[in-house]
């Protein structure tokens, strides 16, 4: 990828001329500030960037953004933005889609990118339901939810979309808030950086049809209690006074007080992003009904460790053989090995 | 078959022929597939015209010995041209009781049986469900033929007595032994499979010794036995002079899409998903790395089109290919194409369906799917290639239509054709049409302002590849704005972008050849009008049918949609119209829909191709 | 209009009216649906017979006050019979300016505007792109016709100033001042809408007391202030005697297939995936849980029919609802269906295409999908609902028909009637037709031998419930051998089944009711040949050019496939056939390949019905 | 479900009368062998066996089955078997299908499946190969794998199976092998006896396309040290001479000789089949690649714990219902709430 030589953009550069249609107050709106906020820092020539997107209220998202950008059909960006990213490697791809379009319908192309791992950017717009057809419930609602769908309550387990993703062999799973802005700008800087597919997961507040799903962790109130920010390195400490830590005993992780109980932050799970072990535990604090205690969400880059990138090895390949074989000519092509002539 | 003469040590008729058909049958795993290739690469090296028919079972290995394990290789040849695969056998190699059960109905009358005995112990009598006690060598069942009986496993294990092989790998080699008797039969050359064996075996020479030997003891059997005493003689066809290379219709796709890039000097993209008998394209493609073709092998046949969607809106030439039930998965996406107006070619290789059907065997019943099988008003040219090496034609037409109109194309061929072979006169890179591909870099609208859907004099819009500093925009499946592209539920929009979309492929009958009779003139009492793989038999037909007098007349369509612009012209000149189809009657009813003719349809659903006897009926019929 | 008469007060004249047709126009958050709604079932209450179009943008909730987020609601309603939503309105509401701008273009020379003056403020005049300094209540543009003005907005915070609601919630009762002063002004009764009221906000009884008190409020405004002169009186319609309810055609799409269950004692399953504007039908079914209604909202459309065939597989009612995009996805299960011969309804509502196309408009172009899109010959039945209640009767068929013949059904409806409303006189249980189900029992050949696919006088196999002992069997997507349904490659009997399968649909032919004209007779100039949603413009033109003297007629189909047996017939008494379509000429098709009648077609593609102006015109052309 | 109450059944009973038409020594006649071992026991009324496959040479399993059955379409299996199971919970439904028919084309429905836990019973044939179109590689197979599609090898990362299965919430994850009868006899009634999803992997040979691929784990030579059997409550032990051991560094599985290093095998990973971070790291001794040794495959129950079944809850969610609100008549559906009359 060339990197920009004129003089540096701005995020206003990024936005096309079309009038953003979201409802007041949708979540969708600071996602859309924080990325163009955060391109003309990635280096990337505006006309690099290819935006794929699927159906619904979060892949209008394509429109909004002044790059290249195909707003497809429901499901299938994913497919489309690996047959893009393979046919020119130069662009840097972003996938954009919502919890139904990429998890739903979209299942299968999502976890066969994850595991082909090409080099592109996959954001997942997830309010727990269909908005655009007006509120159903989706893969990641929870158990028991009313919507029009499901009017005696749904009785689906939702996915929980990293361990998914890992279950997929993702290379990189990360998790953001559409209300902390600075931190979801870190997370897509990061994505960006990672070579091979970036999973993003961004909470996003659907006012209209799952409206404050989830502000427990965004709300001065609650948000240092039920989020946890992981960094690489870093102890998993969280609560009101940073006075909670999450430490191992044995394979299970435990919630402590660290000054109480003597502990000092180094006793503490140490993040490491390159572990999948640890990534797959930490993915499934979600499931709180699994442990005694009331595990915090967490935020953050959950997974992140490169391996062998589909583009990359396709471009590879097809270098190899050529020095290996050489081209063959068209008109051999045409003949073939075995020919005979009639006069 | 006139000429007698004579051999040392024993007498040996010598029968001229202009046109032979043997059909190699056996056991899946008898090698007659491979056999027969051999048999016919070798006559069409000779300058014989030649058309292949391989027919295997869809098992990857049915029970061995069993009705349903047997495999087919069938090779019409000839000194004149050859148009089908043959009706019916002048000759039939039956490796066991199997084979000569199923295969049996097709021998003409006084045709030759050369039958593998050792195939015809009880074991194998009882497994291919001949009644006890019954053998049909030994009883009175094939007195109309010549049968010619050959122990071919004994034979093959004293050849290979001291090879030092196992006794699979002796038996592996028997098909060997049965090509050598053919080759002697048909007083063909060793070379061509002597350089074969050499070839495929290179890194196990006592494998390519062992085939070596069994081939020329074969030669050497049918030379020196008694009862081996016809040979005959296919002398080199007329065919019009130049290089020629034998080439299936999978194969020549292939490398009409390859070429169709090294002209346009667009990178090659395949995104597909394997499914028979299509998977042989991608099987193809895939060897072509060198030459920058990337092959996407996808999760599902969705993936297989949004892929090459994808590559195909970053500016390569984009290929998906499939049959039916992987084309009836694509539907959604190819609506997509539609509204996006980009390149993409799609390669149908229709099979018998419905559903999972008949995979192995060959139908024409996709095309009203091709046409119609899309929500909304989503039109799309539609060709389709008539014979093997038509199949090359027809993949680079539908490249050069897509590029050149900016459209989705469907290219329908079918499992005869695609698996078939026959010589080619293949063509030199300078002989093929030029493909023309702009791309635009700069915005195309007054005061500097982008387009996208702004349309050419032929309502094309323009192809524009992400990286193009300065073009910038969005496209996608909904309605748009014309000429800005932008979203549009603007309802007149609507109507002006339907109709648009509608007129610019209507437009493509100005860059298609008009239609004119294939045989026959243009005004006749009966014209056969047909589309697809049916070409070899009603060429055949028709052609015979002229020579005896007959007022008949074949048109053979290419281009489906859209049509020819002088088709309904042409069509008033014929009294009838009778459309062969292996299907209930599509091409039929589209042209009944548009042209107001009442074209009377000839069906057939077998799975299988016309039989020269039985369209020759039918049209005797009408006339 | 006529009448004239005077209150106390003021003078206010009263016209009579036979039908009226009032758009309700406003931002999307304004409440125009409800408001709508609330009037036409007023309407409908008191005797009138009503039409209802609702018609609002794709996204949720486009930007406030831009022409993009313009949300409409349409009502006819008369004393007569009303077949259509109407071409143009007498009254237009408008909430703001770009509603106005939207909707002005199909006011009634002369008719009325009412608007809500608070709407067309400085910023909604900019919103809605009136160029600068331009007021259309404040120029002459409006001078043909009769503008209302009101402060709705004042008003409304007026009324509620003491009911201690915050100002956001006082904004959102202000539709009830308009509908208070429609209810006024079209002399009707509040009482239906203050029992919506109090139900509706049971739970918030200040919000209740604020609704009512609004609506109480604009009707008490519409009584005293002068500038409203004028009241409309439209008695009620002489519609056959009977219960009446008003029904949208997703509702009694749901209810059709629910009583179809209960009839034929089948549970009812379905399979669906959710997508505009079929999803509701989802909504519907997934309420009636205590009726044993299972409802599985798949993962996708593919999934959505192989649950349903699953479900009908294991002997339920099973169903599968969606639109264009979704169709297009089911097409490769929709063909093994077809190929094991089972009971499963299709329910297409159909929207503007093609892709994503225009997902809230309506269209016909989906009936060459259905009749065609999928691999292999592989017919079924396709029928179609002509109006929202028809949606009731169709859907029951569908089922009917499904499960009495083994076959997959395919049942088209479109966004104009799914949305669309009126007075259903609804039937009850026992007029319903029976449907009769069989399961078997016991093994149904000789010597106790279970054939799955032996077929009764009617062509149709048995339905064979897994959990039935002794009836163990497989069936598959292969190619089934006649009777036995085992996996079979004969080329015989490929033919066999394909025609089998195909006669077995055409012979549904005997079991639906045959073709008459709807209006006119069966010997006419010009026939208007329609399916579908068209049904309401089609009649109401036709039937009052016939009072005009015309000689034409009016034929509905609603069986496709197959067409009534004695269409073909029918068709030759008429000198010219005309077929109007939301579409390209998809019927138009259909029509000429089989009957080779010339009919011509009259095509719209706007994502709109047709209006009567347009129809009328089109057929005098061919008077 | 009823218990059978005749006379117990035979294996033979449970064989069609359709001939058999795998390739000689194809691994399928093995499970299909211990598939009609362990029926007749499973107490099951023969006429409540539902087998649903996609296409493959695996799915043509169901023909061979004297039960009801259905071969569908590729891919599709799940969702089929999740509309019979939902319309009759009384069925046994056994899904078969093989690793491209469920893991390539038919991921989507596989991992919904998982997520709603349907009770059905799900074999995948693994082969690593698409056999039935002759050879080419599958999303098992594994990176560098020349086939008719790849002749310069694959560049994909394959999926694990058990991992992208334990990825999308399965409660029940086994794996045996064609070549081990009685341990495949053993998982089939586990499987069985789970109440939800029940996936089992089954490692099967392909001789004729990819032969050989799991006969490290059956060969006598090398079986002990490649493959270990797990068993819920006992020490994880391998080796020749069962002198190795797996036991926990920190959460890392590392091999320890049991004797000589002093470790008792009180000291090793316990398997429990509840636990899912075991689950995990067990699934995921695929990739040796990710640790310093090599570790063994494993075989056996990797995981099951119970959890909320749909087509349970779908029925008791109807029985609630109609307790509380009772049935709607059918005139009373038909008029709706508001009704009105013209006389
Ligand atoms: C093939 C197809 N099926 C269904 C739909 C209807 N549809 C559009 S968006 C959507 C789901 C939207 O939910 P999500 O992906 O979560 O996006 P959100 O609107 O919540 O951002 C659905 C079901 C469609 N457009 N195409
Ligand atoms: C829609 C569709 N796509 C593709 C195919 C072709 N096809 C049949 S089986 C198969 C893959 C078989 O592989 P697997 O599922 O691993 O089964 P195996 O034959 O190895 O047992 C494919 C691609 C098909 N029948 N239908
Ligand atoms: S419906 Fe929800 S997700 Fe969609 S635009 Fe409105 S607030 Fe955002
Ligand atoms: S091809 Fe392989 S998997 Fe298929 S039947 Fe033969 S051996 Fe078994
Ligand atoms: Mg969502
Ligand atoms: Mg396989």
């Amino acid at each position: 990828m060339e990197t920009a030589t004129e003089n540096k953009l701005s995020p206003k550069d990024y936005a096309s001329e079309m009038e953003v249609k979201w409802c007041p107050g949708c979540g969708d709106y600071s996602i859309l500030k924080q990325v163009q906020t955060v391109f003309p820092d990635l280096g990337v020539p505006k006309e690099n960037f290819a935006f794929i997107s699927g159906i619904g209220c979060s892949s209008r998202f394509t429109y909004y953004m002044d790059t290249y950008g195909m707003h497809s059909i429901h499901g299938r960006a994913a497919a489309i933005a690996s047959g893009v990213k393979a046919a020119n490697p130069d662009l840097s791809v972003w996938i954009v889609s919502g919890d139904g379009d990429a998890l739903s319908i979209g299942g299968n192309h999502f976890i066969h990118l994850m595991r082909k791992n090409f080099d592109v950017n996959y954001l997942v717009f997830n309010n727990q339901i269909y908005s655009l057809t007006k509120g159903q419930y989706s893969p990641t609602s929870e158990r028991g939810k009313v919507t029009k769908s499901s009017p005696y309550g749904s009785i689906e387990e939702p996915f929980n979309p990293s361990e998914l993703a890992l279950g997929a062999k993702a290379s990189f799973v990360a998790r953001t808030l559409d209300r902390d802005p600075k931190h979801m700008q870190a997370v897509l800087k990061r994505a960006h950086a990672h070579k091979g597919t970036s999973f993003v997961e961004v909470y996003q507040n659907c006012p209209v049809f799952n409206d404050t799903a989830f502000f427990a962790f965004s709300d001065k109130e609650t948000k240092k209690e039920e989020a946890i920010l992981v960094e690489h390195g870093k102890p998993l400490i969280f609560g009101n006074n940073e006075e909670k830590g999450i430490k191992f005993e044995g394979l299970n992780p435990v919630i402590v007080t660290i000054k109480e109980s003597g502990i000092s932050p180094n006793d503490l799970w140490i993040h490491d992003e390159k572990d999948k072990t640890k990534a797959n535990i930490l993915s499934r604090f979600f499931d709180t009904t699994q442990h005694d205690d009331e595990f915090p969400r967490p935020f953050g880059i959950i997974y992140a460790n490169e391996r062998p990138i589909y583009d990359e090895n396709l471009v590879a390949q097809i270098d190899t053989v050529k020095l290996k074989k050489g081209k063959t000519s068209l008109n051999k092509i045409l003949s073939g090995e075995k020919t005979w002539s009639i006069n | 078959m006139e000429t007698v003469e004579k051999k040392a040590g024993k007498t040996t008729e010598v029968r001229e022929a202009d046109r032979v058909v043997v059909r190699f049958s056996g056991d899946s795993g008898d090698g007659m597939q491979l056999t027969g290739m051999q048999f016919s690469d070798t006559a069409a090296l000779l300058g014989n015209d030649i058309s292949t028919f391989p027919d295997y079972p869809s098992e990857i290995r049915a029970p061995i010995g069993t009705v349903a394990g047997v495999s087919g290789f069938q090779v019409h040849f000839g000194s004149k041209e050859i148009f089908t695969s043959g009706d019916e056998y002048d000759v039939l190699v039956a490796m066991n009781a199997a084979a000569l059960k199923v295969d049996l109905p097709k021998l003409k009358k006084g045709g030759f049986i050369i039958a593998n005995t050792a195939g015809f112990d009880k074991k194998n009598l009882g497994l291919a469900q001949y009644p006890e006690g019954v053998n049909p060598l030994e009883d009175e069942s094939l007195t109309n033929y010549t049968v010619l009986q050959v122990d071919v496993t004994r034979l093959t294990k004293e050849a290979l007595a001291d090879s030092g092989l196992g006794t699979k790998e002796i038996e592996r080699s028997k098909n060997m032994f049965v090509l050598g008797v053919l080759f002697w039969m048909f007083d063909k050359p060793l070379d061509h499979t002597l350089k074969f064996i050499e070839e495929k075996f290179a890194k196990k020479p006592e494998i390519a010794l062992a085939n070596e030997k069994t081939l020329k003891a074969g030669w050497i059997y049918g030379e020196n036995t008694e009862i081996f005493n016809t040979q005959f003689k296919v002398s080199a066809a007329k065919l019009p002079a130049g290089e020629y290379r034998s080439i299936t219709g999978n194969h020549a796709t292939a490398i009409g899409l390859l070429a169709a890039a090294e002209k346009s000097g667009l990178p090659l993209f395949l995104g597909s998903y394997p499914i028979t008998p299509a998977t042989d394209i991608l099987h193809e493609l895939s060897k072509y790395k060198a030459n920058g073709v990337k092959t996407l092998q996808a999760e599902d046949e969705i993936a297989g089109i949004c892929s090459a969607i994808g590559a195909s809106y970053a500016g390569n030439l984009a290929i998906t290919t499939t049959s039916g039930p992987g084309m009836a998965l694509k539907t959604e996406a190819l609506g997509l194409a539609t509204m996006l107006e980009i390149p993409l070619v799609v390669v149908n290789v229709q099979r018998g369906g419905p559903s999972t059907g008949l995979p192995t065997k060959t139908e024409q019943s996709d095309l009203l799917m091709a046409m119609h099988g899309r929500h909304g008003e989503a039109p799309l040219p539609v060709i389709a290639a008539s014979s093997p090496s038509d199949c090359f034609d027809m993949a680079y037409e539908a490249c050069r239509i897509a590029i050149e109109h900016m459209t989705p194309v469907i290219l329908l061929t079918d499992g005869y054709i695609a698996n078939g072979s026959e010589p080619w006169l293949f063509p030199t890179e300078d002989k093929l049409a030029k493909i023309s591909v702009k791309f635009l870099d700069t915005p195309n609208g007054e005061n500097n302002v982008l387009l996208p859907y702004k349309r050419n004099e032929n309502l094309v819009r323009p192809w524009i590849k992400p990286g193009t500093k300065g073009l910038e925009h969005r496209i996608g499946g909904l309605e748009k704005q014309n000429e800005t592209g932008n979203v549009s539920y603007d309802a007149k929009n609507h109507e002006t972008m339907t109709r648009l979309r509608a007129a610019k492929i209507e437009k493509i009958a100005d860059f298609i050849p008009l239609a004119k009779p294939d045989s026959g003139k243009e005004k006749a009492k009966v014209l056969v009008l047909g589309w697809g793989s049916t070409a070899g038999s009603i060429k055949m037909v028709v052609r015979e049918m002229i020579d005896e007098g007959a007022d008949v007349a074949h048109v053979h369509l290419k281009y489906i949609n859209p049509f020819p612009k002088n088709l309904g012209e042409l069509l008033k000149g014929y009294e009838k119209v009778l459309i062969p189809e292996m299907n209930c009657g599509q091409l039929l009813q589209l042209i009944r829909a548009k042209y107001m003719v009442p074209a009377i349809g000839f069906s057939k659903v077998q799975g299988l191709p016309f039989t020269t006897a039985e369209l020759k009926e039918k049209i005797k019929d009408l006339l």
